[in-house]
């Protein structure tokens, strides 16, 4: 424009807060002090009953393995914008089919009548989690290359998922394995308390997702289409692969989240994990992930996941509510805690 | 440059059809190595698409493109930038929620064995900065960064692919005129490395001063192309527009009577402020007058307006209306008390896409109005036609919806919205950013007739120029603070940009 | 800081407050208890209850609250809202707790042997009410106080049998798919008339264990059969409720030209029966706090124990349900 | 310049059929499916009269759909604000059990008005308290939803743990009645859907609506107070459940606390999609949503009447929602229309 224009030299604006804390981390910030608090509050309110101990500590993660499991899937989910509603049906329909293998039945297939050979526990899980990536892909593949809404499709797939179990088998089934009873024999003492299988699946797998989240072109990426799906495709990203891909990996992890369900229990049900949808997407918002995608973390999940596991565990150490007032208070301390969330987060912001 | 330049890219008879449109009509286009290109064209006339049609976002319909002698067919913006193309767009295509090192390397991470290493993305990441002189903090989101600096983050992205072509679709419409030209130093770099540069861009001085060869296009045809120092502006601006430049330079009065300190202010803000904002500030808006905000992008414009229209709530200060303090918490209550504002985000604060035209002109309107005095559909039409002959916004009909509008129709139905207000006093944000010359003067024109309807307006924009032509006091504003009102006379480019520069308050 | 310490008050006075309100509700269920009141006293007893989601489950919950009320004994209460994972979490919970004994009402029959091992491993006795568990060692509780499933159902099916001699078109309303109760009352039912070649279930679908998609499945059944239904067996008397206004909507007469059979036997379906619309129902009796806490008491006093106490399950039809309606408890 | 007008802005959403073509899917996929059980299922398409009004499996489907029509009405508006209302069964619950409650409690003995009034005040209340939570306290729709969807079955069994059998004649009309040889509950939607239809059509609610769902800053620059548009839609969504809750307390003439309204919200969302609406927000179809139900009742109904096994029920439901969504789908579309 004019000369004096080369003059002008660009000062980066200053940064509003001090600390170079970034926009991503008040939430999760926010959300470890509420658990903190959560906890003890807990803790004195039910020092009676025995609630502070390691033991109940450690049981939040085995417990809540598979709903940790499924929020892992579901951050993945999440951050890219998505939202998978199938994982609980998911659960049911892995702990039945393993359950199922493992005990087979004669059905009637076209007027044939099949029987099945009775599978190892190993094969029969490699079976569930192949078969629950592949139901995540073909969900993920209906979204992607038909655009459809991912809120409909998981919700169709939900019904469907839920569906295939029933067919499988309406009744429960139990299993049995010497190797079931060397893993469930299997634990490492910490202390007065040990730590056992579910807790070291869920701890594995917690640590790859956030190395996935945090130190792959994948999770990066994942990032990035939640961030702006848009700008990921015009800046080359492979946005259709991954988006495809996030589904899977959302049916591997629920389908994960089934085996663990499976072979805590020795049981299969095509009932098992019903309505756990809603319990995950709690845990992963409550954990400060947006719904509108490309802000979170799978650290801030797994907070979300030991909170609800806490409002739980409260209610069931508490032991005197009636079935009503346990349902008003779950929704109650739900409550409290999002607002509280919301009151530090916007606090710290400003 | 000469004409011994290569020829890279090389796109003959390129057709592109949209249902029931040729938007590309057997268009001839060519860009040489170590040239900057210029693309030129009214809105509308096809820049995109052809931008589009050669980064492989739109398949094409017809003919071929060459680059380097060989037959190209990009499938998407990936293939393309594969083959050498890269493309740094006018809104920003990057991801706000990422660091400005990732947005720079997002998908060509250094890893070690599959791993991403954060190191040293960060240090390659300030190197290719610093070689745009800018030294920032690359570990920060790109949102928090004002809108310049995240447009040379996206040149940064684009520039470190090693790419053979890179096309800078309109990238100063927000940058002001220190960044231009950091920005025309990189071309120049990059131009003497042998890169060849397609740039679309509306500022005529712009073209003039960095482009070598420039190609108009007119309703979806090649009208021809030139080499820059051989064609005069005036020439120029009549290919583009198909008609004479005088046909709308006559009628812009240069100035309106300067009596207007006479009539009493309708806003008055004293001491209004808002922290990490804008610092308290007093400012006086009077009837029939044009207000202008110069500054720097980032130097606080936005900010005064949105606090004046009740978007941020001040924490300093108040505003008095007709010199009684007033609350104004939302835009609802500035817009019950006659105000207007037209936002310089179009995109995201102004049009709602999926609504019609009729829609998105009544739609403030009608807020004011409240929800059970509803206009009928005679009346919408009536209006949303009326604004549509006088604002001539190109559109099939009032019932199209507002999203398969060009960039600077959108913005005139914008104008419409608040024309519709009827307001005392009118915000106007970068109300011409990224429209063509002919919008751009009827705009200008608009503003002067609302301020002979003895109507206020606040003019922001990026342009002094524009802001010299068209207002009778300026404001100038810098590092979020008013720092000086130029009236009268004092109301010129030099003095307003001595302003801006000098360094003590 | 004051910010956090208000909010955790918050928490603390909303569980506070809640379980004041749940301790002031009248029992409204009371039992008659054959059992000395005295050696249960101040024992801790947890209870894990599958949930509430029909009104015999919650005069389930009831007539062992007000027992435990009865007998001074401090009941833990946890109400798994339907899901086993909640009531694996209240055992452990439990066992954290020290109880001297845990009642189970358990959801489902499988994946319990795990949990259990740990009660067992603390040494608390589990008494199961009201279903059954499928476990292969059968020491991991004391012992089992429950109607049998698939008795009721085969009653219904031989007292229609007879009714119809044998000669009936049924259409049948399953309960929850994959609820254990719904399960054996289907499979009860089967085996009865099995040895009667005349007696056909011609359509069969779910209606949830509940009224309104029993109606709404009874209803899809009458446009599809008509007047070829000659029998309905619901898998329990809210269904039956609901059929039975289906059949009237229908212009038909429930109890006359359609023989209606259920299982449960709750108040409505005794008024149902009185006013000669449902033709039998199988009681299934929820009122297990007396039995539950006599068999916590010789437990922990070291008695043992038979594995499986089976309720007596009667089965009420018209004529005994105008005597007896006036003392139904639920 | 006309060559801009018509060429789409952004390439990634195609340009939206006009508003009646939007219906033209849904409407196809209900024929389709009406179709298949006039080939397939005898009798379904047999109307008598019995007792002076009308009777048969089309009526059934008309009736049925009801509840997930009214509640479907609601949900639409919330939508349309890019929200969503996972509240609506319980809701339901409450507002049914609050009403049979109060007319047939001994201490209470209202009157059959004032205590539908009661209920639907209650529901809406509850609509009230999400709009409150979305609009105010800015939550996410579904987590806000969540709470009341959580709690909200634990009100009910407050109000009353019991099963309630409403005795009421003219309570029972609502569910139970006929109009003309219809179901009354037809009416009842059709006065709703009225209602609501003239309120959008005749004051510029719709338009409001239709801005705050398509972009919420621009419709707050323009001067819409998004937040109480936001208020007003869930508390029409919990009105909405109100009715529905009365009417099928009404025609099973019984309030179940744990039962009424299980996992309504997920058929509620699954017709509003089904009719064409973007759970993006945006642009809504009534209409459409009142298809979706009784797509999803027609289909309910024929599983039923044909005697699907009840193991591959949820596999059929599933595929065909998943068809109809199929076939609405641009992308689908053009799949076939290049071969």
């Amino acid at each position: 424009m004019t000369e004096q224009a080369n003059q002008l030299v660009y000062a980066p604006p200053r940064h509003p807060w001090r600390f170079r804390l970034r926009a991503q981390h008040i939430p999760l910030l926010a959300t470890f002090v509420v658990c903190l608090m959560l906890y003890t509050a807990a803790c004195i309110y039910l020092r009676d009953r025995g609630f502070f101990s390691l033991s109940v500590f450690i049981s939040f993660f085995s417990d809540n393995a598979f709903l940790g499991l499924t929020a892992i899937g579901m951050t993945f989910v999440i951050l890219s914008g998505g939202i998978d509603l199938s994982v609980g049906s998911m659960i049911g329909f892995t702990s039945i089919l393993i359950a199922r293998l493992m005990n087979p039945e004669p059905f009637t297939l076209f007027h044939h009548t099949i029987t099945l050979p009775v599978f190892h526990p190993l094969v029969a899980i490699g079976v569930a989690l192949i078969a629950g990536s592949f139901l995540g892909l073909i969900q993920g593949v209906l979204i992607q290359f038909f655009e459809l809404a991912p809120f409909l499709v998981t919700l169709a797939g939900m019904f469907f998922i839920h569906g295939l179990a029933q067919v499988i088998s309406l009744s429960s089934i139990g299993i049995e394995h010497p190797l079931l009873d060397k893993l469930s024999d299997f634990a490492i003492p910490i202390g007065s308390a040990s730590v056992r299988f579910p807790e070291i699946v869920f701890a594995v797998v917690a640590l790859s997702a956030i190395y996935i989240s945090r130190y792959t072109k994948f999770g990066r990426t994942i990032y990035a289409i939640g961030g702006n799906e848009q700008s990921a495709i015009l800046m080359g990203l492979p946005v259709a692969r991954t988006k495809v891909l996030i589904y899977a990996l959302s049916g591997f992890c629920s389908a994960l989240g089934g085996v663990i369900y499976a072979l805590a229990k020795w049981s299969g049900q095509s009932e098992g994990g019903l309505g756990l949808e809603l319990d995950t997407i709690a845990a992963v918002v409550i954990g400060g992930t947006l719904l509108t995608g490309g802000l979170g973390s799978i650290l801030g999940t797994i907070l979300g996941v030991l909170i609800v596991s806490i409002i739980q565990a409260a209610i069931i150490f508490q032991g005197t509510l009636s079935s009503s007032w346990a349902r008003i208070m779950i929704g109650a301390l739900l409550f409290v805690f999002i607002v509280l969330q919301k009151i530090l987060s916007s606090r710290a912001r400003s | 440059m000469n004409a011994t330049n290569p020829i890279l890219l090389q796109a003959m008879s390129v057709t592109k059809l949209f249902p029931g449109v040729v938007a590309l009509d057997a268009v001839n286009f060519s860009a040489r190595a170590g040239e900057v290109h210029a693309l030129m064209g009214e809105n509308g006339a096809g820049k995109s698409t052809l931008i589009k049609v050669l980064t492989g976002f739109y398949p094409r319909d017809g003919g071929q493109i060459l680059l380097d002698g060989k037959e190209i067919r990009p499938k998407t913006p990936a293939h393309a930038q594969q083959l050498g193309i890269s493309t740094v767009y006018q809104e920003v295509n990057l991801i706000p929620t990422l660091t400005v090192a990732e947005n720079i390397y997002l998908g060509r991470e250094p890893t070690f064995f599959g791993k991403i290493r954060w190191r040293r993305l960060n240090r390659l990441a300030e190197q290719a900065m610093s070689r745009l002189n800018l030294h920032i903090d690359v570990k920060r989101d790109l949102g928090s960064y004002s809108i310049a600096i995240q447009q040379m983050v996206a040149i940064a992205r684009a520039v470190d692919v090693k790419a053979k072509l890179l096309i800078l679709d309109e990238p100063t419409s927000s940058l002001d005129s220190g960044e231009v030209q950091q920005l025309f130093a990189i071309m120049r770099q990059l131009k003497s490395l042998g890169l060849g540069i397609i740039f679309v861009s509306h500022f005529l001085d712009q073209i003039y001063e960095i482009s070598d060869r420039i190609t108009v296009l007119r309703n979806g045809k090649l009208v021809g192309e030139y080499l820059t120092r051989e064609l005069p502006r005036v020439e120029l601006i009549t290919k583009m527009m198909g008609r004479e430049l005088a046909t709308f330079e006559t009628g812009l009065a240069t100035s309106v009577a300067s009596d207007s300190d006479l009539k009493p202010p309708i806003l008055e803000a004293k001491r209004l402020g808002k922290r990490n904002a804008i610092e308290p500030f007093d400012l006086e808006v009077r009837q029939g007058e044009v207000l202008g905000l110069a500054g720097l992008l980032g130097s606080g414009r936005t900010e005064t307006a949105r606090l004046l229209f009740g978007i941020d709530r001040p924490d300093k200060g108040e505003i008095q209306i007709d010199g009684e303090r007033a609350r104004m918490i939302s835009p609802a209550d500035a817009i019950a008390r006659g105000f207007g504002f037209c936002s310089e985000d179009r995109k995201a604060q102004g049009i709602i896409p999926d609504l019609t035209v009729r829609e998105n002109v009544i739609l403030a309107l009608q807020a004011s109005k409240g929800w059970l005095r509803f206009f009928s559909r005679r009346k919408q039409t009536e209006l949303a036609n009326h604004y549509i002959k006088a604002l001539n916004i190109a559109t099939r009909d009032a019932d199209t919806p507002i999203k398969n509008l060009s960039g600077g129709n959108q913005q005139k139905v914008l104008l419409a919205r608040w024309l519709a207000l009827d307001p005392r006093f009118l915000i106007l944000d970068e109300p011409t950013r990224g429209i063509d010359v002919g919008a751009k003067a009827d705009i200008q024109k608009l503003i002067l007739s609302l301020c002979q309807q003895g109507k206020a307006v606040m003019f922001i924009s990026s342009e002094l120029e524009e802001v010299v032509r068209c207002s009778n006091r300026v404001a100038v504003l810098r590092d979020r603070r008013k720092v000086r009102e130029l009236t009268g006379a004092e109301i010129n480019e030099h003095n307003i940009m001595a302003t801006i520069a000098r360094s003590d308050a | 800081m004051n910010k956090f310490t208000l909010s955790a008050l918050l928490v603390l006075s909303l569980v506070v407050g809640c379980s004041k309100h749940d301790e002031t509700k009248p029992a409204s269920v009371t039992t008659q208890s054959s059992a000395s009141t005295e050696s249960s006293a101040g024992k801790v007893v947890g209870f894990s209850q599958i949930g509430a989601e029909s009104t015999w489950r919650t005069a389930e919950t009831d007539s062992i609250k007000s027992e435990a009320q009865k007998r001074g004994v401090d009941l833990r209460f946890v109400d798994a809202q339907g899901k086993q994972e909640n009531q694996i979490k209240a055992l452990r919970a439990f066992v954290a707790q020290h109880v001297q004994a845990i009642i189970l009402a358990p959801v489902v029959e499988t994946g319990w042997e795990p949990v259990l091992k740990e009660v067992k491993a603390a040494k608390i006795p589990v008494i199961l009410v009201d279903r059954g568990i499928d476990v292969k060692d059968e020491s991991l509780y004391a012992t089992l106080i429950a109607s049998d499933f698939v008795a009721e159902g085969k009653m219904a099916g031989d007292w229609l049998a007879k009714k119809t001699e044998g000669k009936a078109n049924i259409v049948e309303l399953q309960g929850t798919p994959g609820a254990a109760p719904a399960n054996d009352r289907k499979k009860g039912f089967a085996e009865a008339i099995a040895s009667h070649p005349d007696m056909k279930i011609i359509k069969s679908q779910t209606g949830n264990f509940n009224r309104n998609d029993g109606k709404a499945t009874m209803e899809a059944f009458l446009k599809s059969e008509g007047k070829n239904i000659t029998a309905v067996y619901a898998h329990n008397d809210d269904m039956a409720l609901g059929a039975i206004q289906a059949i009237e909507e229908a212009g038909m007469k429930p109890g006359k030209d359609i023989i209606v059979v259920s299982i449960d036997g709750v108040h409505d379906a005794f008024q149902a029966m009185v006013d000669g619309k449902l033709n039998c129902t199988v009681e299934c009796n929820p009122l297990l706090g007396p039995a539950a806490f006599d068999a916590v008491d010789a437990v922990t006093s070291g008695k043992e124990l038979p594995k499986k106490t089976i309720v007596k399950d009667e089965l009420f039809e018209q004529d005994k349900a105008k005597e007896v309606i006036g003392s139904r408890k639920y | 310049m006309t060559v801009a007008s018509a060429a789409p802005a952004t390439p990634k959403q195609p340009r939206r059929a006009p508003r009646s073509l939007v219906l033209l899917w849904p409407v196809l996929a209900l024929l389709f499916i009406l179709a298949f059980n006039l080939a397939f299922t005898p009798g379904f398409f047999h109307v008598e009269v019995k007792q002076g009004h009308l009777f048969g499996s089309l009526i059934d489907v008309l009736k049925n759909a009801a509840p997930v029509a009214l509640t479907g009405i609601g949900m639409t508006l919330v939508i349309a604000t890019g929200g969503v209302d996972l509240s609506v069964g319980t809701v339901m619950a409450i507002a049914g059990q609050l009403t049979v409650l109060l007319m047939e409690s001994e201490h209470y003995h209202w009157s059959m008005p004032t205590a539908c009034f009661a209920g639907l005040g209650v529901a809406l209340a509850c609509g009230i308290w999400n709009g409150i939570l979305v609009g105010y306290v800015q939550i996410q729709p579904i987590v806000a939803t969540l709470i009341l969807f959580v709690s909200g079955r634990g009100i009910a069994e407050l109000i009353s743990n019991d099963n309630l059998t409403a005795h009421s004649v003219p309570f029972q009309y609502l569910g139970r009645g006929f109009l003309f040889g219809l179901p009354f509950q037809i009416a009842i939607v059709i006065f709703v859907l009225l209602v609501v239809g003239l309120l959008m059509r005749r004051t510029a609610a719709g338009l409001f609506i239709e801005s705050v769902g398509n972009n919420p800053v621009a419709a707050r620059f323009a001067g819409i107070n998004e937040r109480f548009i936001k208020l007003l839609v869930y508390s029409f969504s919990g009105l909405c459940a109100g009715i529905a809750g009365i009417v099928v307390a009404s025609n099973n003439a019984n309030a179940d606390p744990h039962n009424t309204g299980l996992n309504v919200e997920l058929d509620a969302i699954l017709a509003v999609v089904i009719g064409g609406t973007s759970l993006l927000g945006g642009r809504y179809s009534l209409i459409g949503s009142i298809v979706g139900a009784l797509i999803i009742q027609a289909m309910d109904t024929t599983i039923l009447t044909r005697g699907v096994a009840v193991e591959w029920t949820l596999v059929v439901k599933a595929v065909v929602v998943v068809g109809v969504c199929l076939l609405q789908a641009p992308k689908f579309q053009r799949l076939f229309r290049r071969k």
